[in-house]
């Protein structure tokens, strides 16, 4: 187990070293100048000039990409070109919006799609059975931006029982900030649990067509406890690869849920960052984010260990 | 995620009546083939021609002449929506394209070598898998610009490692299988083995995560021309429609919904399709119906 | 009274009928042996006494069991039947056992379930429970997994599931088929102990006779879903008044034909050369850095083989049969020693150099199905070696060798435009010895090539083997664990253990009169009919 | 009555200070709320006194001698006085400036606190416009103490007190109890940031969001204004709107060729649709709200055939195939598609190239590298911009420039109204670029809240006036 988790983080630290090239090389060659869209179309060449040496744009690319690195090593993020603060501050605002919609997304999602798909496993070719998975179905090929428009209009617009986006801060209360965030969690979470439901029950399925499912019942263990006590636990490492998955989507992939819901979110932050060429900011949160899904899928290697036996040992 | 390959072929006539007695694969085939009917006819015939604006028939409610209505610029949507299906389709199948075509080749190169090779690719599979899909797809259109050539690359690169993976995981279980060995004692090198053995057995699995695949291409495109970055004006695509059709919620919510639709039953279609081709491919699980 | 009474019993799954009207009963402390062809229904009578039958699946008849009305009894009834009264131990050890929890709660599960003990009593009589299936505490604690156990240990503790409650009845539906022979004998031993000590009555589901013979008092017959004959072991076998019976006692102990066996002998030049041979595979690594361990599953190998001669390889199952197999055919290259076929060595040849060797030696294996690209049309899949010619066959050239090789091994030209599944388990490993000897060679490699068939297709394959060594010339060496089959068409064998090669010798004297100390219990423990028989009647006086 | 407010805001600003950056949200955000300048521009356009209370010009124009308020205080309690106004208008015109207005100070020659309340201000010639400019966003007083610090957390001496930002989300500022002029209503006020105009609607109508001084409602407008729970304003910007055309690219460089794409633009369909269709049409580079403007939109009127001739005469009877590069708001990406459509019907196949406001300013302004482009200039009296050698119109005429040279040293109101009307007529005539439309201001609030700016002649969000009805 130890030698295990060992060889993931070395090989989590070579990715993301790799990725840090990647992103690197990868802004290198966007193009656009960042002093200009900050000082404007009316801005004076001086000025661009004076500028663009305080961003240190003028040192060579390995100059830069070096002292990046260093920083990072350090927890020195750099300074936002656009916001000219430290990008680490910036990470930390956004992060207390995304972490926790992220987190909400894939609690709603694993609450309703775990029951359901187990429920529809238990029954499989009855009419909950049916009914489920032709929800589940439809549910996976609902783009979760358009559901969002619909959810605004129905919940914010027109019952008003919710605000339509943004989001107030932590600071306004617990209440009003987790109120902003739950349509935005409900589309997010809808259209992945569909995908959760489905992925567990043919899992479930999978499993209980196992011998040991027979060894269990010929123990004379009723069914319900079999479903509970011997199928589940095996049949969840494709249900935790498809979680992980999810969560990794959701750090990062929340752009357009964001956008609709014009939340603080680092999805945005990155976006916006792309579009001003504020490259370091680009850099720090697409750093962060690839690290957080090594991370995660560490954790979930973890998680495949404390669920099956097997893996800890020989991995 | 299981990629075993499916053993007993069904390769006669009964792998048709098999199919043709899943319902879900009929549902799928019948709404797929629809789909690509009307892109097909929208190269010949739409009911109007979308690149004519009529800034006076700016988003009428659907009616006898406009079926499905117009949008803000009069151009008739169900016309929009056909010639969509052709943009949406043509992104998603390049871009599947590109990912069979790089990562099936690698996947069983891996496979058949092994070694530092696999390794490789594996590292190579973290990496891309490491960035958040629809974050990269906006840094290239961001560099290459927008459009859809870019948006196909963008989802294209990131289908090579879902087939390199789906492909290697094939292979890996297909090199140990006894026909195998006997095709070496035969003396066939690995790349005839892999043409003639590995191939034909994956195909299945990969056929059925093509069209997983597929319909994520479908979701992907309409996700990047809703961010403005995918098909560009005047070609219309679903996901641009949508786009559009944001800020006109209110008004005129027809042209939220037919794309909206469009894209639903386009996507359930491939993947009832998709399901369908697993069950009949794949005899353990049919055995289980 | 018996302990269970099946009448007229008749399943079906969806529209096709499975068993039809059987009969069978068992009375305590009893044996009973159920046999019979693939298929034959064995399985699904076994599940029925459990009604663990698949959805589908309809039942018509009686099934009594203590009075109990088993077809009608609500599920609540069953669920405290199963594993109390009636326990049930199944075929594949390897995935009876779910592999996320410890031997000790799987054992423990079925005893807190149906008597209501704490957690510590349960798990001391599953503890108790281990210990008299051969796991004791001290080498393997209740918090083993399943992994951690090997093939024959966790079948021990299947056996103990089943009987943790000493049940009534004991369900064995081919408890010893996934193992190998001394294995078999270990676990049919145990089975045997329990019953007698229990007074547990026994159903045991086998398709080898001798194995049933050995156990059971009573034997019934089945075939197509029915009972063909119905009696009392050692009489019902060796009057063999059912045609049937007699066909499957006859295909058991069956013999080919080799009028001149040791003619081969004579030869001059070797044909095979096995000198030194070593395998190492990488092990698991203990820590981060540390190199891996290596596991050496051939161990320094010598041996040789002439022309047309026929020897077999036998030894307990991960002994290292199959490696050595792969690196004479050339599949594998060895980590030390030297392999020379036709006086070349082959372990140094690239795979273009290896080519005119390949043409002259092929392989059969064990499982009739995996060996054939499930695509691809039979005549594709024999003419596969053609590929080794130096010249390539015109397509009318390829179906006329086709056609030829069919022939030879009894199948009919036009069967070439067929897919392998259209095919009965005999048939196919014909194919796959057709494939084997379409381009003449002079060495075919057989790894457990009857193992999987049922016993009367066996003794035809095992003709065909004769026959082709007789009329071609061939030479084969047999990779089994059967002794019988060793003895029934090779010349010479070779007892290999733990990688090494530890007896050599004439097939007849070495099985004989076994010197090493692994030879020995490979030919105690293996099952023979006609032994067996022998005792049950010398038992009964 | 309620004391809080919330404002919605399309784009974020990137950081506080209204003298260190360009982007319009800073002084949307800042100007007349935080910070205060000498003189402050009103909604309609008029200059009057802040920190000035009073001044005398010089006769010959050049010394401004400004008589500051007494008792003002910035909001980190230190005092303001005549040394602050020194030390922000040296900081902006300085060298190492980086105040995007800087242009607004060059003709500052000295400037002296004469006292602690008065401040003498020389210039190196007289200029017409320099009250007005020392009312622009970029001209306000700062102190050297908190300068520095005046992006993250602005200090200036206005009635509002910067509060909170967070960032991507929201920027609070709360009434300053301190304030040395009238008090303002509102205790807090908040900016919400809502980039997006789909997000836009729904805020509004969930009452997330009280008012936008220009809201891109599009579409949705007549549905909004039909709500009476909102009052909807139309007012002026100075966002001339204009097909940008490269006047030294051939085939642009041929006044015929730009004559006949003057001739295939309909403006009446191009404004309607435009979401929300209500710019005012305009013929020259020049808002039509100002007294000096001339109605040229009838130079060129729309008449396809015309076009199709002048092509024909510049060599193109069979038309020619450009690129129009569209920057993203929603009027150059909608508005561009009907060009696009309309200069098809006359032989123009234009190919849309869709760009980021980072590529648009890269490829388009700096380099120059473009056909067609379609931008609003939103600075306010920037025809001026013609005459700059090297702008991206890439337009050079002489006569032109003679003109605004002029401008620049007459002081003169009659005077200066006939030169700028000169000038409008000869960019029509030289049909410049496409010149289209004037943004409209869509000012939305809800019904009880008075006191926004009805127009723009800066693009902020002076809340000083604003307060409920109930
Ligand atoms: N789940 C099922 N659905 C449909 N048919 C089945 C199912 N399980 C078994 N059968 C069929 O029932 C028949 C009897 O099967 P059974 O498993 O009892 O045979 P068996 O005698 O145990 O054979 P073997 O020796 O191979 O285990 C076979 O023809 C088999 O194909
Ligand atoms: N590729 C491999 N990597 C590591 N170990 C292996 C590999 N193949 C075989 N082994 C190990 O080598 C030993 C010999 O294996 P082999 O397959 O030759 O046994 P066998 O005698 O053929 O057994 P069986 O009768 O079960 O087929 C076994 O312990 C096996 O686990
Ligand atoms: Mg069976
Ligand atoms: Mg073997």
């Amino acid at each position: 187990m130890i030698p295990f988790l060992a060889r993931r983080l070395l090989t989590g630290l070579a990715t993301l070293l790799l990725a840090s090239v990647v992103v690197f090389a990868v802004l290198e060659i966007l193009p656009g100048d960042p002093a200009l869209l900050m000082l404007g179309m009316n801005a004076s060449p001086e000025a661009l000039a004076t500028l663009r040496e305080q961003l240190g744009l003028n040192d060579p690319v390995m100059v830069r990409y070096v002292s990046w690195i260093l920083g990072l090593l350090t927890g020195d993020f750099g300074r936002s070109f656009t916001y000219s603060s430290p990008v680490i501050d910036l990470i930390a605002e956004r992060a207390v919006v995304s972490l926790p919609l992220a987190v909400i997304s894939l609690l709603l999602s694993t609450a309703i799609a775990i029951p359901v798909g187990i429920f529809a496993a238990a029954r499989r070719g009855k009419a909950a059975d049916t009914l489920s998975m032709g929800a589940a179905q439809v549910g996976v090929a609902v783009p979760n931006f358009w559901f969002a428009l619909i959810l605004v209009y129905i919940f914010a617009v027109w019952l008003q029982l919710v605000p339509a986006g943004g989001f107030p801060g932590w600071k306004a209360g617990l209440w009003p900030g987790l109120k902003a965030l739950i349509l935005p969690s409900v589309a997010l979470a809808l259209p992945q649990a569909a995908i959760l439901a489905r992925v567990t029950r043919s899992a479930m399925l999978e499993v209980l067509g196992e011998d040991y499912i027979r060894t269990a019942r010929a123990k004379g263990m009723p069914r319900r406890h079999v479903l509970w006590r011997h199928a589940l636990r095996n049949a969840m490492i494709p249900v935790l690869t498809i979680l992980g998955l999810q969560f990794a989507f959701l750090l990062a992939g929340t752009i357009i849920i964001e956008n609709v819901f014009y939340l603080p979110g680092l999805g945005r932050l990155v976006f916006q960052a792309i579009t001003q060429r504020d490259l370091i900011v680009v850099e720090g949160v697409v750093m962060l984010l690839v690290a957080s899904v090594i991370f995660v899928n560490i954790v979930v290697d973890i998680c495949y260990a404390l669920v099956d036996p097997r893996l800890r040992s020989n991995a | 995620m299981s990629a075993e390959p499916t053993s007993p072929a069904p390769t006669d006539g009964s792998f048709v009546a098999a199919a043709l007695s899943n319902r879900s694969f009929v549902a799928g085939l019948f709404i797929t083939g629809l789909i690509a009917a009307m892109a097909l006819v929208s190269f010949v015939w739409t009911p109007y021609d979308v690149t004519q604006l009529v800034v006076a028939d700016r988003m009428k409610t659907p009616s006898a002449q406009h079926w499905f209505g117009t949008d803000h610029f009069g151009r008739d949507i169900l016309a929009m929506i056909m010639v969509g299906a052709r943009n949406s389709i043509a992104v998603a199948v390049v871009a599947v394209g590109i990912g069979m075509g790089i990562g099936v080749p690698l996947g069983c190169w891996a496979a058949a070598r092994g070694g530092f090779v696999d390794e490789a690719l594996m590292r190579f599979n973290d990496l891309v898998f490491a960035f958040p899909a629809l974050l990269s797809a906006v840094l290239i259109t961001a560099i290459f610009g927008p459009g859809a050539i870019n948006a196909i690359i963008a989802i294209g690169i990131f289908n090579i490692p879902v087939f390199a993976r789906v492909a290697r995981a094939g292979a890996l279980s297909v090199w140990p299988r006894e026909y195998i060995l006997a095709a070496r004692a035969a003396g066939k090198g690995k790349v005839l083995i892999t043409i003639e053995h590995i191939l034909p057995n994956i195909a299945s699995i990969l056929l059925v995560q093509g069209t997983i695949q597929f319909a994520l291409g479908i979701l992907a495109e309409a996700g990047l021309s809703y961010l403005g970055l995918g098909t560009q004006p005047p070609m219309p695509s679903w996901g641009r429609m949508l786009f559009d059709a944001q800020t006109r919620m209110m008004v005129a919510p027809h042209l939220a919904l037919f794309p909206g639709f469009a894209i639903i039953v386009t996507v359930l279609g491939l993947n009832l399709l998709g399901d369908g081709l697993r069950d009949v491919l794949d005899p353990r699980l049919r055995r289980e119906r | 009274m018996a302990l269970i009474e099946i009448e007229k019993l008749s399943l079906s799954i969806g529209r096709v009928p499975i068993l039809k009207s059987i009969d069978l009963t068992i009375g305590a402390g009893e044996t009973m042996g159920l046999v019979g062809e693939s298929g034959s229904g064995k399985s699904m009578t076994a599940l029925t006494l459990m009604r663990l039958l698949p959805d589908a699946a309809r039942a018509t008849g009686r099934v009594t069991f203590d009075g109990i009305d088993i077809l009608a009894a609500p599920e609540a009834a069953m669920c405290r039947l199963r594993g109390n009264d009636i326990g049930m131990v199944f075929q594949e050890p390897m995935t009876a056992l779910n592999p996320v929890k410890t031997i000790g709660e799987q054992v423990a599960e079925g005893i807190r379930w149906h008597t209501g003990a704490n957690r510590a009593d349960a798990e001391a009589s599953a503890r108790r429970m281990l210990e008299r299936v051969g796991l004791p505490e001290a080498k393997f604690p209740l918090t083993r997994y399943p992994h951690q156990l090997s093939g024959g240990q966790r079948q021990r503790v299947v056996i103990a599931i089943a009987c943790a409650l000493k049940p009534k009845l004991l369900v064995a539906d081919e408890p010893t088929t996934a193992l190998d022979v001394v294995l078999q004998k270990q676990i049919l031993d145990l089975l045997r102990g329990l019953v007698a000590e229990d007074r547990m009555g026994l159903l045991l589901i086998s398709h080898d006779l001798a194995v049933v013979t050995d156990m059971a008092d009573r034997i019934t017959v089945m075939r197509h879903g029915e009972v063909m004959e119905e009696g009392e072991t050692a009489q019902t076998l060796s009057a063999q008044v059912h045609p049937y019976t007699r066909q499957l006692a006859e295909a058991s102990m069956h013999v080919p034909a080799r009028p001149n066996r040791h003619a081969a002998q004579a030869g001059g030049d070797n044909l095979l050369e096995v000198d030194a041979v070593v395998r190492d595979y990488p092990g698991r690594r203990r820590a981060l850095f540390a190199p891996a361990e290596k596991f050496r599953a051939v161990d320094h190998v010598s041996f040789s083989m002439k022309p047309g001669q026929s020897v077999a390889l036998v030894g307990r199952s991960g002994c290292g049969k199959s490696t050595l197999a792969r690196m004479i055919l050339a599949l594998d290259r060895p980590t030390g020693g030297d392999i020379r076929f036709l006086g070349a060595s082959l372990t140094s040849k690239s795979e273009a150099e290896l080519k005119p060797y390949r043409r002259n030696m092929q392989v059969v294996f064990q499982d009739p199905y995996g060996s054939f690209n499930p695509r691809h049309k039979v005549e594709r899949l024999v003419a596969e070696p053609l590929h080794l010619l130096d010249s390539q066959p015109s397509p009318a050239e390829r179906r006329e060798m086709v056609a030829e090789a069919l022939h030879e091994v009894g199948l009919r030209a036009p069967d070439m435009d067929k897919y392998p599944h259209e095919f009965s388990g005999g048939q196919r490993q014909r194919i796959s010895i057709a494939r084997a000897i379409i381009t003449r060679p002079k060495l075919v490699v057989a790894d457990e090539p009857v193992s999987a068939l049922d016993v009367s297709i066996r003794a035809q394959v095992l003709d065909l083997f004769a026959e082709l060594n007789q009329k071609l010339g061939v030479a084969y060496l047999f990779i089994t664990h059967d002794l019988t089959v060793a003895r029934a068409i090779t010349d010479e064998v070779m007892v290999m253990h733990d990688g090494r090669i530890v007896e050599t010798g004439r097939t007849d004297a070495v099985l004989d009169d076994p010197q090493s100390e692994a030879a020995r219990d490979l030919v105690a423990a293996a099952p023979d009919l006609k032994r067996a028989i022998r005792r049950r009647l010398h038992e009964q006086g | 009555a309620r004391t809080d407010v919330v404002i919605g805001i399309v784009l974020e600003p990137p950081h506080l200070d209204p003298t260190a950056g360009a982007a319009a949200a800073i002084k949307e955000v800042g100007y007349a709320n935080v910070f205060e300048g000498l003189t402050r521009i009103n909604s309609d356009g008029s200059v009057s006194p802040a920190l000035a209370q009073s001044w005398t010009i010089s006769d010959d124009g050049k010394v401004y001698t400004f008589k500051l308020q007494d008792g003002v205080k910035f909001h980190d309690g230190t005092d303001f006085n005549a040394e602050d106004v020194k030390f922000s208008l040296d900081r902006a015109r300085a060298e190492d400036s980086v105040n995007p207005q800087k242009q607004l100070f060059a003709a500052i020659d000295t400037v002296e606190a004469t006292d602690a309340t008065t401040v003498t201000v020389t210039l190196k010639n007289p200029q017409g416009a320099f009250l007005y400019n020392m009312g622009w966003g970029e001209a306000v007083i700062v102190a050297p103490e908190s300068a520095d610090g005046n992006k993250e957390t602005p200090i200036g001496t206005g009635p509002f007190k910067f509060d909170n930002w967070a960032k991507g989300s929201s920027i609070t500022i709360v009434k300053n109890p301190d304030y040395w002029g009238e008090a303002v209503a509102l205790e807090k006020a908040e900016f919400r940031i809502i980039p997006d105009a789909a997000a836009a609607i729904p805020a509004l109508l969930s009452g997330d969001v009280h008012a936008f001084s220009n809201m891109p409602a599009g579409d949705a407008l007549p549905q909004i204004e039909a709500d009476s729970r909102f009052k909807v304003v139309l007012g002026s910007t100075e966002g001339e709107t204009v097909l940008s055309t490269n006047n030294k690219k051939a085939p642009f460089d041929k006044l015929e060729v730009r004559q006949a794409i003057a001739h295939a633009l309909n403006r009446e369909e191009i404004i309607a649709g435009t979401p929300p269709g209500l710019g005012t049409p305009i013929g020259s580079h020049f808002a039509p709200h100002h007294p000096a403007y001339v109605d040229l939109t009838g130079t060129y009127p729309y008449d396809p055939a015309k076009a199709k001739e002048l092509l024909a005469a510049a060599g193109f009877p069979d038309g020619f195939s450009a690129t129009i590069k569209l920057p993203p708001p929603a009027y150059a990406r909608e508005g561009g598609q009907i060009i696009a459509a309309q200069l098809r019907q006359v032989g123009i196949n234009l190919e849309i190239i869709p760009v980021e406001w980072a590529d648009w300013l890269g490829q388009v302004f700096t380099e120059k590298d473009y056909d067609l482009s379609i931008v609003s200039h939103v600075e306010p009296m920037d025809i001026g911009i013609y005459a700059r050698p090297d702008y991206y119109f890439q337009y050079e005429n002489a006569d032109f420039d003679a003109i605004i040279a002029e401008l620049d040293v007459t002081a003169d109101e009659t005077k200066r109204y006939d030169l700028y009307k000169q000038a409008q007529e000869m960019l029509a005539k030289d049909a410049v670029n496409g010149f289209l439309f004037q943004l409209p201001k869509v000012g939305v609030w809800d019904a009880k809240l008075e006191g926004m700016w009805e127009n723009w002649p800066l693009a902020v969000s002076d809340l000083t006036k604003v307060h409920w009805t109930e």
